[in-house]
């Protein structure tokens, strides 16, 4: 039976609380438990990047912080909108991908201009010409970027990213990385992102959690500035060892920084 | 299946033109509570010769169809049916016949109908099964009151379903004929406000294919057939209350509506002459002037007499 | 177009057959003669009037089944209850034969239009129904889960989702649907009536005029091409996306 | 079991108002009657042996309706000639009505069972062709290629990607072709016969027994949710990679 | 309208010409001209890598190389056998990840053994307990490792692998360029391989190809053995700065040697 129960969108809660809290919650497919116990908070802005083994259950909370599953074991609360970037593009195949981007502000205020708005987001992510492509025609990168405009057009409270940039170049990378900072500086959103690069992880967020075991194993505050996280900062180069550590891998010396790779010509 | 020209019994007839009955088969359509009912409560299927494959119809023009498409030698139908399939140039033969006279052909109302004759049908609704004998008989009451045939709406609907549309009250009329006649009588209280006793011929005819009949095998077989047919017809007068209880046993009405029928209806076995010819022609005049049949046609062709000697024992 | 070699190659081999001798004429009238039956039909404005005024019963029929049908399948396709509710009695419904119904359809709805566009939108009911009920379960639910993630309502993810996913065999289910009204038409027609096509064919069977019921079947079969070739163009349109 | 409750709500219902006096008994019989006259019939071994006769009937028009059916929509699905030669001659036959055809195959084939069987596997070939087509279009190409890029024969496509991939709507289409299979047997059974449960339909209409009839549409109805509940199973089975 | 026409695998040809080899070879969809008069040769047993910006061409050039596409314009011939692990998994839903895999084994020698083999196989990118999973079950970078070891499993001529570890953590990673590189050293197959990541790219291919506007717009020979590719080697260094240049981003210092991160523990 398709269920369609549209995520919901608890009301904003007290202005002072977490946009996610997420107490003791337990995910399991039939004997095998991906979550357990988990407990979360995020704050209204604040910048969380997710790391973890493949198949350690990053998607599932992902999922569980949409209200994409059925009421969770324990408590998973959101205030305000969520947006979702999927770990597949997921776009309407049936709808051209302007109309992808624009449907996700179907319910929002900016309705009415929802086609605009969609046409800005597209460009922003670099394809201003394919607005008018299907999504079967678009390239692995292609279709990721429109999947993130799709979850970056929106605004919401929470935006909640699954390896957004998997399939992308560096180039497009590091300005997919701008953009999405800019974004969250302009509407101060919280964001919680998935990814498998150590180094992005650093140079994006405020927060980085490692999960193993099915909970959150092991976290992070990333304090300096945005433009001061070299790797080769003794601070950075301690929490990325640290972060390598607890992914299984031997720490490495500290990597070059990558705000220091910029884009060639004018962006 | 026998289809096109073969009849099947070919190799029943021997070098010398002998026909070995034994080796023939005669396919005969018939009817619920027909035929076969009729031959087997006589008693004369006891010592046949030849085997009888019997296939059984819904009504007159599905059997006339078969025939046409040389699926069976032989069956038995009312006076209409054969009028149609004449019309439409079939390969069929007319072999043998009885009257049951005109009262089973009926036209009843509903028993608090206002509708007391004939003439009260002008701008009423009738159900009737275009091409039976009753609609011959709806034709020929009208004409004889004075009526067209398109002062009245006709409905046309098989006996079940224009009984269903007759207790629902959604016809005024139903021109119908034995059993259903009695059935209507007796299930929907309806009454009948005209019998075709002076005007409708009554009558049963057996009918042949014409590849049946040029195979000497089979015409043979046939030729006993219709003797049989024509015995039983007898007995059936003769045995009224038995002939009932088979009939309400096959159809599945009630022994009361088919001794009503059966004793509405005395048989009588007619030879094959000029005055079924005529009779039949008339008849076939007349659906041409109502349009129910295209064009003017010669009935005679189609009628053989060359049964008449074993069934009748006229010449 | 390459649509229309082999309906034509399966005609012209049919009548050099009839010419040749190979097919005895009462066993099947050769394509020409058929023809010409027809345009005397069609001349005396037979074919031309009944054709018409079937047509208006199938498309009420089909208007009002496919409605039905569509509702029902998008009610049953989606909630769990609906589907408990529905399906059954629509899977004991849909085998009941028409020819069994018509005298309860007599009864109940008389002798009139109803009864015959009733049982012709029975007829076009199921298709549509079992198809887009199986189109909406086949749904990649992937997509569907997007949906919801945009916060879509139920019927926004109706229009968006579910009614384009389960398009193609809705489109299946709408062929057939079309090809049950007019099937249903000539059990409806048995049902009194003056005009029709069916009434033709019923009729002609009745008075053995075989010509004239292989006419009826021709123009069974052209109306049989018509809807699909308006189903196919309705198809491209519907699925360009999936070149 | 959930899937109950609705058709014997409408039972119950039913039973009830015939009972309240709400429905004329002799519009329509109570569920209590029916169930009367149907161990009546049960009883004399009526009904029983006439299901068993139709039922083989139907099923020997099926596995041939639906072998031709499947096959034609293999090869239509597969290749652009087989689209080109098959789909349109098929469009044209699908819509050929019963009632029509009668009077051409006793001439073609006589009174025996072929014309029977033939007519039932006609009706249940159509939707398992048009369903199985579809099924086949609708394969994701991305999947269909990932096969080719294994190297598969055109055989183990078929069978690892076309046949699996159409599954749910062939099954969809079985369901269909079930169905008309049943409704072709009344039709089918006016061609004469002594036995079958079409037949004895068409009989209790020639004299209006309504109970027999009811009792003959209950039974349709009732083989409809076994019909169902079979290939409910064969769904569970098969799709339950989708789970 | 399906195809079902199976990828061609030309029989092979002289053993000392080229696995593949593409000339002049030109495709476009509808107005956009994606690959324009491509060259390339891949020698027995060569590893190459592709990089280029999202949307260039690469999976296009993949593609037709595995003869998935209409016969090309131009000259595409490939001698043996080739496996495809293409960008996303396209696993077929309704076999279990087993069978996905032993599935490719079913026109091959190993045919008898294939269950067995994908087991193995299945084994070697860690899923030994997914065996019996369906597809629909799997998290992303499970997926998309079953997906590479059906590409593995069947010990091609020419093997074709799209961004195969694009949804893999830094660990499982390095486990399966381990597993690459030790397959590819026992069978001596050619690989080509697309990827985002240039480090990824030198500590894996023995030449790199950057594809730009169409066409191969450069190549380097990584010489250096594989266990003496350290970034802060001047050829590596000079090798990864004219990549990243010719990628559009701006060089940065000699990236820490990858191969200097071990796994944590025994392998
Ligand atoms: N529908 C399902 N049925 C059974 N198991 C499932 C299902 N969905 C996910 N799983 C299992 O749950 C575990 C966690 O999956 P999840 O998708 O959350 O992983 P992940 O951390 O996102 O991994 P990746 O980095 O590979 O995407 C995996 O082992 C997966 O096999
Ligand atoms: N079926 C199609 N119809 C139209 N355009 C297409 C189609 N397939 C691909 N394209 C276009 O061709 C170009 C190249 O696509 P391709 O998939 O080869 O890119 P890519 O280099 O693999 O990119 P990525 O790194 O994003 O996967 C893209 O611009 C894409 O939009
Ligand atoms: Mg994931
Ligand atoms: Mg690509």
């Amino acid at each position: 039976m398709a269920s369609l129960t549209p995520s919901r969108a608890t009301s904003a809660a007290a202005p002072s609380g977490p946009v996610a809290r997420v107490r003791n919650h337990d995910r399991s497919f039939g004997d095998t438990h991906v979550l357990r116990s988990v407990d979360l908070d995020i704050e209204p802005g604040e910048f969380v990047a997710l790391l973890g083994r493949s198949g350690c259950g990053k998607s599932t909370l992902l999922r569980s912080l949409a209200h994409l599953d059925p009421p969770p074991v324990g408590e998973v609360e959101v205030s305000g909108r969520t947006s979702v970037a999927f770990q597949e593009p997921r776009l309407l195949p049936w709808r051209k991908v302007q109309e992808n981007v624009a449907l996700a502000l179907l319910n929002s205020p900016e309705r009415k201009q929802r086609f605009e708005l969609a046409e800005q987001t597209l460009t922003e992510v670099g394809l201003t010409d394919k607005l008018d492509a299907w999504p079967l025609q678009l390239s692995g990168g292609q279709a990721q970027r429109v999947s993130l405009a799709r979850a970056l057009v929106s605004n919401p409270a929470l935006m909640l990213l699954d390896e957004p940039f998997s399939a992308l170049d560096a180039l497009t990378r590091i300005d997919m990385h701008q953009l999405v900072i800019e974004l969250w500086r302009r509407h101060s959103m919280a964001i919680l992102i998935v990814t498998h690069d150590v180094d992005e992880a650093i140079a994006l967020a405020d927060r980085v959690l490692v999960m193993d075991g099915g909970r959150i194993a092991r976290e992070w505050s990333i304090e300096p500035r945005r433009d001061d996280r070299a790797p080769s900062k003794p601070e950075i180069a301690r929490i990325r060892a640290e972060m390598l550590s607890a992914l299984g891998v031997h720490p490495t010396p500290a990597n070059p920084n990558r705000k220091a790779v910029h884009k060639q010509g004018a962006a | 299946g026998c289809g096109g020209d073969a009849t099947g019994n070919e190799g029943a007839v021997d070098d010398n033109g002998k026909v070995d009955l034994s080796k023939v088969t005669l396919i005969v359509g018939d009817q619920k509570g027909g035929s076969k009912a009729l031959l087997q409560a006589a008693g004369q299927l006891d010592d046949v010769d030849y085997e009888i494959e019997w296939k059984e119809f819904t009504s007159g023009p599905p059997l006339l169809e078969a025939l046409n498409a040389g699926a069976i030698h032989v069956g038995g139908v009312g006076n209409t049916p054969p009028l149609f399939a004449a019309a439409a140039q079939s390969p069929i033969k007319i072999v043998q016949g009885a009257t049951y006279g005109g009262t089973g052909d009926a036209i009843v109302v509903p028993s608090g109908s206002p509708i007391k004759d004939v003439s009260g049908l002008n701008g009423k609704t009738v159900a009737v099964a275009e091409g039976s004998s009753a609609n011959y008989n709806l034709l020929a009451q009208l004409e004889e009151a004075g009526l067209k045939y398109s002062d009245v709406t006709v409905k046309n609907l098989q006996p079940g379903d224009a009984l269903a549309a007759f207790d629902a009250g959604h016809v005024d009329a139903w021109a119908i004929w034995e059993p259903f006649t009695s059935q209507a009588e007796q299930e929907a209280g309806a009454k009948v406000i005209a019998d075709g006793s002076e005007l409708a011929n009554g009558y049963v005819f057996q009918v042949a294919s014409e590849t049946g009949l040029e195979d000497p095998a089979t015409k043979e077989a046939l030729q006993d057939y219709l003797s049989r047919i024509a015995r039983a017809q007898v007995w059936s007068q003769t045995h009224q209350e038995d002939w009932a209880k088979v009939w309400a046993q096959e159809t599945g009405l009630s022994a009361d509506i088919t001794l009503a029928a059966v004793k509405k209806r005395k048989i009588q076995v007619v030879p094959i002459d000029q005055t079924v010819i005529d009779s039949e022609q008339e008849m076939a005049d007349s659906f041409v002037a109502n349009k129910l049949l295209p064009e003017e046609f010669d009935v005679a062709p189609f009628f053989i007499d060359d049964f008449n000697a074993s069934t009748t024992g006229e010449q | 177009m390459r649509r229309w070699v082999s309906p034509i190659a399966i005609i012209v081999i049919w009548q050099l057959l009839c010419m040749g001798g190979f097919i005895d004429p009462r066993t099947m009238a050769a394509p020409s003669d058929i023809a010409q039956t027809a345009v005397g039909l069609i001349k005396d404005g037979t074919l031309g009037a009944e054709t018409l005024v079937s047509l208006q019963r199938v498309v009420l029929g089909l208007v009002i089944g496919g409605f039905i049908g569509l509702s029902l399948a998008v009610v049953a396709g989606l909630s769990r209850i609906g589907d408990d509710a529905i399906d059954p009695p629509m899977q004991m419904l849909r085998t009941l034969p028409h020819l069994g119904l018509i005298s309860l359809f007599i009864t109940w709805f008389g002798l009139g239009e109803t009864p015959k566009v009733t049982l012709i939108a029975m007829g076009a009911c199921f298709p549509l129904y079992l198809n887009t009920l199986g189109g909406i379960r086949g749904i990649d639910r992937k997509v569907l889960e997007a949906a919801r993630s945009m916060h879509l309502t139920h019927r926004q993810q109706i229009r968006h989702v579910v009614i384009p996913g389960a398009l193609p065999q809705t489109l299946t289910g709408l062929r057939q649907s079309l090809g049950i009204a007019w099937l249903s038409l000539i059990v409806a027609e048995t049902i009194p009536t003056d005009a029709g096509l069916g009434h033709l064919i019923n009729e002609a069977r009745e008075f053995l005029q075989v010509d004239v019921i292989v006419v009826g079947l021709a123009v069974y079969a052209a109306l049989g091409l018509t809807t699909d070739a308006i189903v196919r163009h309705l198809e491209r349109k519907a699925l360009a996306w999936r070149a």
